[in-house]
């Protein structure tokens, strides 16, 4: 794994920003490393770790805790529907089914230590997500870092990704 | 807690106890005579009739262990049996399954299970304990050797004798 | 010398002692274990021979055979000695049993003492030495406890034995046994007052005290020869064998045949003193006196009955045993002491006011 | 441990169960409740780590006086001087919570029940299950309070949560995922006392594992302790594993003798076999651990090698001989020897007693020649000291030795001038442990040796003697920080092995005659006579714990962190 | 004021009383620092660097403005906690990971307005000392984060953020800092730990009540957006002014976000009990689907306790007994509280007679199993026992029995955790199963009650049949 010296100087910055103590940066050391990479590998567990001056396990425990953290490779666009309340009674669940249907992608594999359903080109990948806090806009679901509300249609969301 | 019997209290023919005495002799006259007679037959010629097929469901006869029906050990060596054994008949020396062999997932099983039968005492105590329904009593009940090491049932012969027994073990459960 | 004495007295005995008796003392365990066994509703030894009936043998052989064992720590002449001294008094005291009356004019009694009874008695008591000398000798506890009991037990109720014959001997009037049979064959037996002299108002009166010695002979003869319910020198449940805890193979065996030949005795004296001995009732065949002829066959009826009335009892004291639980020591004791001597004595009194009254 | 010399500590009033008890300020609840003898459940409270509060077992009801509102009065005292208590309907955790002046605690009210049920119930849904095959089985948390405070049946309908099972974390350590119950002890072990935080636990919720970083081992060397403190059969000591069950055991109280340190002890055997050895808690010597070293340091005990006979050389060889025989024949070897013709070689894993014994055979034998073997390795930042005799103090003051080993130079020097020609070797391996090399064994005229297993210097030995091992002795000894503890039996040593100082006392009597010892006892009671520091002590005098004798500068690192983080009241200690 | 102008179609209801969303959806508003200081921005923060700072607190408890996160604890109360005899580092966390389901007031302020959130942080900073604040915003507001970096960054070129503010030598640092998509970091003392970078579960307290132990162990206030911003206008209208907005002790304005079954969802910014239920519904929402009627609505996001759309309520209100029915409960603090629920976030959840109440609860239930962090035992094991019941209520799989296991598992877990959680995801159950036991019944299959439903054993049949 090879971190790039802007991604380092960036994430050096983040750092600064936690000027008593250094383990408050995880997250956003993380963030930094799969926005580059797209998820944390092993490595980049290990890469964090000596950078804040943690032992590694404490980096894993914090990455398998937030379901905000990938462990494995997403698609180009990984796209997140949301599942709760307001927006399954706005049909996230049909939303769902239409997105993998349009992109493609099985989500029978699905469970919940791996809950990303990768599609076959690699182009997307999917998964439920917990509130995405829009509720009056339901569904909604996020690809990547853009934020979709009253999702109608899955073929007209993706095609924006299509290229 | 104690219960205190009140004593009859006896009238004084009673007390001499010959009414007793005759009926007593009365009792024993009769079965006497009815076997004399024929009539009761309960002793079976032992080595000629035997009981086989008369024995009840639940005869205790010699503890032995049991496999499932796929040849698994039922036994994990929980040692209970060990423990319970009233005339300490049961040594076991238990043993890690190594991590390559088939059923490696229950981790540990009896390396060696030995039941002394000349201590045994039928009990059944085995049986009612054991965790994984592997000991059972079976319908033997004659042990004969000619040595106390003959006497010493171990592994091999205590799974001779006790055979199969159907019936889900959730410990194989490759899902759980 | 008279040769033809001795030489009639050794097949007496022998023929007697080996021919009869120990034979006897071997199939009164047979029977004992049939009979419990039918009581019991089980089968018994039924495999060595017809219905089991070599199974004495077998038995035997298996004492014989078996190694003779002597403990450590016994002290060893009198462990020795013991059983000899259980057995041998046992024996000693058919000497003057009367099995018959006249056999090709030989009376049928090794050694016809005028002092019968108390032969009887003074050679009986004896075999308590060899138990108390086994539960001694044996040098552990629970021979010794048996040991002890025992000889409480004969000495409580030797007593009350004695005594309880004495009406008898008041009413016929004589120590010889052989006499005392006599009389019965004629008179009618003692429990059996139904022919000759006894059909009189005195001899239907001298019943009661006859009944009532026959009662407290009976029980103390239990109690001497250590048969249940009064065996507690060798009860198992609390004293494991009692005094031949320790003892094995023919010495065990030993005082196994002292014991059962000692009821076997035992019995013999009761059907001698209750029962009219070899004597057929109603007088039937009977002779005159103890002096008169008898034809050989008589007599050969007069030992058969004998013996048959010997099994008759023995029968009914395996019957007792296996209908009767066992007494308490301290019941035992007074049983002995409280009832069976005061009723003897009392029944000595009463027989001598009836006697004398009664004319 | 004496208050003397600290401030007066504030005291409160508390009553526990309709109680009033007193209580210094800063007392943890759990542990106020458990000196008066109501014992709250737990299992992730360990007095010797944090308190996360996560296992919720010690909930218990609390209840304080009521404020009162303002304008209204205060509410009044009872005649004991206590003030009324509003109990609070949620229930709080006993661990955590520190006492507080008037405060009331119910450890055995219907919430508290309906509290501990609840949480047994939900521990146990997704436990395994396999007690059978557990090897906590026995001495594991969750079954005593299941037993206790469990309803008996279970609700659970679903299908368990799939873990990890049978996971190798480290050499000596054996990690199943689904018997874990999140404690978090193991965690804060490694993270807090052994500074080796290589444990944590990754996902979330119910799906929470426990696991080692990939890639990492919790390999250091208190890891073992971490299977003490894990309250189920999460973490399980591979060299135990399956070996025993717990129940059989004999536990017996005792010293481990692998340095030092002197760790207090419980020696778990059955039928004259070992089959560990576990910390035990003393707050002067090794807090509630030990380190794996010394835990694991006892397999020779039930070696194949064990010498289980005397043996005295023959024509062919080492014989087998009746005791008396090879104590006589030692007598008479040495009985040849003039004064300093001998040496006497004794160890550092002697006990006083048997050190003693062999100070009375030197002067028997008019030997100065006496010294024990030292031994070193490294110490490390915790418990484990680079003195690997855990008797050399006794060995110091029993002997008087300045400087341990010094005379053995000495010695080696009159053996290879001839001028020592015997040699009583107690206890020590000299060809392996000391250098000494076979040569040098062989010239000598006469060499004694005890020792429980068969090795070199016995190959050399002209009488050699089964002496009892550690598990197999009673007796006392001192260690590093001067403290006197004593040894207790658990196993009979194998065949015919004898302890040192019954060999000693037989060796003295056949060379001067009786000397009056028949018991372990006798001894300390003649040592106490002729030893200062001894005196007015006995071996049962001296207790589980031991009682400090000497004064040393020693310090145990891991006591004096441990001391620190009690003052901060971070832990309880 | 003149009259502002909303985008159209995104009027503001005539009912809402529009201040902390007074620019959102506004006419050409956009989040810069120069739209903002057009309008009076950063004036209250000048005010404010000149005020005595326990003035400005002494203003807050004033005016009575109760945290919009949830428990709806009094901001000034909390603020005053700090010891007097501190002498550690105070700080300031804003708490942006709104994360209860059905709320989302947040996203519009951070996105459209976020100087007014970091006006009222620069204030409550400098009221309780803080020399470091942090913002700790959700993941999924990627843009938001930006936003508010950006305004950061703004706000620091003009002086109103690092060295001698506004020319006095208040110095002061803010710092985005996102999460990774984990409710419990909504809890404070797991925003806490989560800031600290370690797993985000919760403290015990005591001892680690945030106010004394919290970030690094120092004092720490944490607050929600909505409740920062609300302290640049108690300064502006002045405390005792602003207790004059809503009801007593039920004081100022409060967006309520309402989804679910209504005509229009959307987000009102109200006076706090000055509006009713049904006013909300009916009218502000523009009522429910043709045909439909209510059958739950859940007041303060979805961890509140549902009411019954039939249901009456008999409260005490002013010393009267009351009876209300649902249309008529004012949505402030306390009357929902003695309504049996809560106010919580302002999240309402409406829910037809067209919804499965087994449905709705299993998707509730999942959210809370998905979200529990395993700390403590009776949430870790009982949110998704409870999760795995509703799933097969939901399937039809389920005993009668097992509406009651639900309830007792739920009742085992409130109350008895670590953090708020505990409460959080088992009341809905509890109260779910108080008002629709009927409902949740019928779909169970009294067959199944004597039959024990146990997978394992059916899985391990088939896998032995294999």
């Amino acid at each position: 794994m090879e971190v790039p010296a802007e991604l380092e100087k960036e994430i050096d910055e983040r750092i600064t920003h936690y000027p008593v103590s250094k383990r408050s940066a995880v997250l956003p050391v993380l963030h930094a490393l799969q926005h580059h990479f797209g998820y944390i590998s092993e490595e980049a567990v290990e890469w964090a770790a000596r950078k804040l001056e943690l032992e590694p396990i404490k980096v894993l425990e914090v990455v398998t805790f937030y379901p905000g953290f990938r462990q494995s490779a997403p698609g180009k666009y990984h796209i997140r529907v949301c599942r709760t309340l307001s927006c399954a009674m706005a049909g996230s669940a049909e939303l769902m089914e239409s997105l993998c249907k349009a992109a493609k992608i099985d989500r029978s594999g699905v469970t919940h230590h791996h809950p990303i359903a990768v599609g076959e080109d690699g182009r997307f990948s999917i998964e439920f997500a917990e509130c995405l806090a829009s509720c009056g806009t339901g569904p909604v679901c996020m690809v990547n870092d853009d934020f979709h509300e009253k999702v109608e249609d899955a073929e007209t969301l993706l095609s924006k990704y299509r290229d | 807690m104690a219960i205190v019997v009140k004593r009859p209290k006896l009238k004084w023919w009673e007390q001499l106890y010959l009414p007793a005495i005759f009926k007593g002799l009365g009792i024993t006259l009769r079965h006497f005579i009815a076997t004399v007679r024929g009539k009761k037959k309960v002793t079976m010629q032992y080595p000629e009739e035997k009981w086989n097929d008369h024995l009840p469901e639940h005869y205790r006869g010699a503890p032995a262990l049991v496999t499932d029906e796929q040849d698994r050990e039922r036994c994990v060596a929980c040692q209970l049996c060990e423990f319970i054994c009233p005339p300490r008949a049961i040594t076991i020396k238990p043993e890690e399954i190594p991590n390559d062999d088939k059923w490696a997932k229950v981790e540990k099983r009896p390396k060696e299970f030995d039941i002394d039968m000349i201590r045994c005492i039928y009990c059944g105590l085995c049986e009612e304990v054991c965790p994984e329904q592997a000991i059972y009593l079976r319908k033997d009940y004659s042990i004969t050797g000619t040595s106390r090491a003959e006497m010493v049932h171990d592994k091999k012969r205590l799974y001779e004798i006790g055979g199969k027994r159907v019936g889900l073990v959730n410990k194989w459960n490759e899902l759980k | 010398m008279d040769w033809t004495f001795l030489l009639i007295s050794t097949i007496k005995i022998v023929g007697l002692v080996f021919l009869v008796i120990l034979p006897m003392v071997a199939y009164s365990v047979w029977a004992e274990r049939r009979v419990s066994a039918a009581i019991q509703d089980r089968v018994g030894p039924n495999r060595v021979g017809i219905a089991g009936l070599l199974q004495p043998m077998a038995d035997g052989l298996k004492f014989i055979l078996k190694e003779d064992f002597t403990p450590s720590h016994v002290r060893k002449t009198y462990y020795w000695m013991a059983p000899a001294l259980t057995m041998i008094p046992s024996l000693l005291t058919c000497a003057v049993l009367p099995f018959g009356s006249r056999l090709f004019g030989e009376k049928m009694v090794i050694a016809d003492l005028d002092v019968g009874p108390l032969f009887v008695f003074a050679i009986a008591s004896l075999s308590v030495y060899g138990i108390v000398l086994a539960g001694w000798a044996s040098n552990s506890k629970y021979p010794f406890f048996g040991g002890v009991r025992s000889t409480s037990q004969m000495i409580s109720y030797e007593i009350s034995l004695g005594l309880s014959i004495v009406p008898l001997l008041m009413i016929y009037g004589t120590l010889n046994l052989g006499e005392i049979v006599q009389n019965q064959a004629v008179n009618g037996w003692a429990l059996l007052p139904l022919w000759g002299e006894s059909l009189s108002f005195q001899g239907f009166l001298l019943a009661i005290p006859i009944f009532i010695s026959f009662v407290i002979f009976m029980t103390s003869i239990f109690a001497e020869t250590n048969r249940l319910p009064f065996d507690l020198p060798e009860c198992e449940t609390e004293l494991v064998a009692g005094y031949h805890t320790e003892y094995s193979s023919m010495k065990f065996a030993l005082f196994f045949l002292g014991e059962y030949a000692a009821m076997i005795i035992g019995s013999g004296l009761a059907v001698t003193l209750f029962f009219g001995g070899w004597s057929l009732p109603f007088g039937w065949l009977a002779p005159e006196s103890t002096a008169a002829e008898v034809p050989w066959w008589h007599g050969m009826i007069h030992i058969g009955t004998f013996f048959a009335k010997v099994v008759a009892i023995i029968l009914f004291f395996i019957w007792i045993r296996w209908s009767l639980p066992r007494f308490r020591y301290d019941q035992l004791m007074r049983l002995g002491w409280v009832f069976f001597f005061e009723i003897a004595v009392a029944n000595v009194i009463l027989t001598a006011i009836i006697l004398m009254v009664v004319k | 441990m004496s208050d003397e010399g600290k401030p007066a500590v504030e005291m409160v009033d508390v009553q526990i169960d309709g109680e009033w008890h007193q209580f210094p300020k800063g007392t943890r609840m759990i542990e106020a409740c458990r000196q008066v003898g109501k014992e709250v459940p737990h299992y992730c409270y360990h007095p010797k780590l944090t308190s996360p509060g996560n296992c919720r077992m010690c909930l218990v009801e609390m209840g304080m006086p009521p404020r009162p509102r303002p304008g209204e009065d205060p509410p009044e005292k009872d005649e004991n001087g206590h003030l009324p208590i509003s109990w609070i309907p949620r229930p709080v955790i006993a661990c955590a919570n520190t006492v507080a002046p008037n405060m009331g605690i119910r450890t055995d009210s219907d919430l508290t029940h309906a509290c501990r049920q609840g949480v047994m119930e939900l521990l146990l849904i997704n436990h395994p299950l396999d007690c059978p095959i557990c090897d906590q089985a026995g001495e594991c948390r969750l079954q005593e309070f299941s037993v206790e405070h469990g309803n008996g049946g279970s609700r659970f309908r679903e299908q368990k949560v799939k873990k990890p099972k049978n996971v190798d974390i480290g050499p000596r350590i054996r990690l199943d995922d689904e018997r874990c119950i999140m404690c978090s002890r193991c965690i804060r072990f490694t993270d807090e006392v052994a500074d080796d935080p290589v444990l944590g636990f990754t996902d979330r919720g119910s799906h929470t594992v426990l696991t080692v970083h990939p890639g990492q081992q919790l390999a250091n060397n208190y890891s073992l302790n971490t299977v003490d403190i894990c309250p189920v059969g999460a973490l399980t000591s591979n060299d135990f594993r399956f070996q025993m069950r717990v129940w059989f055991l004999k536990e017996d109280k005792s010293i481990c003798t692998s340095c030092g340190r002197g760790c207090n002890i419980t020696i778990g055997s059955r039928e004259d076999e070992v089959y560990r050895l576990t910390p035990r808690e003393n707050n002067e010597v090794n807090s509630a651990w030990m380190c794996d070293h010394g835990r694991l340091n006892f397999h020779y005990l039930n070696s194949e090698m064990r010498l289980t006979d005397p043996l005295v050389r023959g024509a062919e060889g080492h014989e087998t001989v009746a005791w008396g025989d090879a104590i006589q024949a030692a007598a008479d070897a040495l009985g040849r020897c003039e004064a300093n013709e001998i040496a006497l070689i004794a160890s550092g894993r002697l006990t006083n007693e048997e050190l003693f014994m062999a100070r009375r055979l030197a002067s028997v034998m008019k030997t100065e020649f006496v010294d024990i073997v030292p031994r070193s390795g490294e110490a490390d930042d915790y418990l484990l000291a680079a003195d690997r005799n855990p008797n050399t103090n006794g060995a110091k003051l029993v002997l008087g030795l300045d400087e341990p080993g010094q005379a053995l130079k000495d010695i080696r020097e009159g053996m290879a001038q001839g001028r020592i020609k015997a040699l009583v070797v107690l206890q020590e391996n000299l060809i392996d442990d000391a250098g000494f090399t076979a040569e040098e064994l062989g010239k000598l005229d006469f060499i004694l040796h005890t020792y429980p297993l068969a090795n070199p210097t016995a190959e050399t030995a002209d009488v050699v003697l089964p002496g009892a091992a550690f598990s197999e002795k009673r007796g006392s000894m001192i260690n590093l920080t001067g403290r006197l503890q004593r040894l207790n039996r658990a196993t009979d040593g194998p065949g015919q092995t004898r302890e040192v100082w019954e060999i000693v006392r037989d060796l003295i009597q056949a060379l001067g005659g009786g000397n009056g010892i028949y018991l372990i006892e006798d001894v300390f009671k003649q040592m106490a006579g002729e030893i200062a520091e001894f005196e007015g002590l006995t071996l049962s005098k001296i207790g589980d714990l031991g009682v400090p004798l000497l004064e040393t500068d020693e310090k145990i690192p891991l006591l004096e962190r441990e001391r620190e983080r009690v003052a901060k009241g971070i832990i309880v200690g | 004021m003149a009259a502002i102008k909303y985008l159209a179609g995104k009027e503001p209801h005539p009912n809402e009383h529009r201040m902390i969303f007074r620019n959102v959806d506004r006419e050409g508003w956009d989040p810069s620092i120069d739209t903002y200081l057009g309008e009076g921005g950063y004036e209250q923060l000048k005010k404010a660097v000149a005020m005595e700072p326990q003035a400005i607190t002494d203003e807050v408890k004033k005016a009575g403005v109760r945290g919009r996160g949830g428990a709806g604890f009094p901001a000034g109360v909390k603020w005053g906690f700090i010891p007097p005899n501190n002498t550690k580092p105070v700080y300031l966390i804003c708490n942006a990971d709104e994360s209860e389901p059905g709320t989302f007031k947040d996203r519009y302020i951070i996105h459209q307005d976020p100087h007014q959130l970091i006006e009222g942080m620069a204030i409550a900073c400098f009221a309780v000392g803080a020399k470091l604040a942090y913002i700790y915003i959700r993941e999924e507001f990627p843009e938001g984060a930006a936003i508010l970096e950006k305004a950061i960054a703004e706000a620091h070129e003009k002086g109103f953020l690092g060295k001698g503010i506004c020319g006095s030598d208040f110095d002061l640092e803010i710092y985005v800092h996102r999460g990774a998509g984990a409710y419990i970091c909504g809890e404070e003392t797991g925003l806490i730990e989560s800031l600290e970078g370690k797993r985000p579960y919760p403290r015990i307290k005591p001892p680690y009540f945030p106010a004394a132990m919290g970030l690094y162990l120092c004092p720490t206030i944490v607050n929600n957006v909505e409740t920062l911003c609300h302290v640049k206008h108690i300064l502006d209208m002045g405390g005792e002014e602003y207790a004059k907005l809503g009801t007593p002790n039920n004081t100022g304005t409060r967006i309520l976000c309402v989804s679910g079954d209504v005509q229009k969802p959307g987000y009102f910014e109200v006076q706090v009990g000055k509006v009713t239920l049904g006013e909300v519904i009916n009218d502000m929402c523009g009522g429910l689907k043709p045909g439909r009627k209510i059958q739950a609505v859940i007041p303060g996001g979805s961890s509140a306790k549902v009411l019954r759309g039939d249901e009456t309520f008999k409260i005490k209100k002013g010393g009267e007994d009351v009876e209300l029915k649902l249309e008529d409960i004012p949505m402030d603090f306390d009357t929902l509280a003695a309504c049996g629920s809560m106010a919580g976030s302002g999240g309402v959840i409406v829910i037809d007679d067209s919804r499965s109440i087994s449905w709705v609860l299993n998707n509730i239930n999942a959210f809370y199993a998905h979200e529990s962090c395993g700390q403590c035992t009776p949430c870790r094991e009982g949110s998704l026992w409870m999760k795995k019941i509703t799933d097969r209520v939901v399937a039809g799989k389920a005993a009668p029995s097992d509406i009651d296991t639900l309830d007792a598992v739920a009742r085992n877990i409130d109350g008895r955790t670590i953090c708020a959680f505990g409460e959080a995801c088992s009341w809905p159950t509890e109260s779910f199963i108080q008002k629709f036991r009927d409902e949740l019944v019928a779909s169970t299959n009294p067959d199944l009650d004597e039959a024990i439903v146990n997978p394992e054993t059916e899985l391990a049949a088939a896998h032995l049949a294999r």
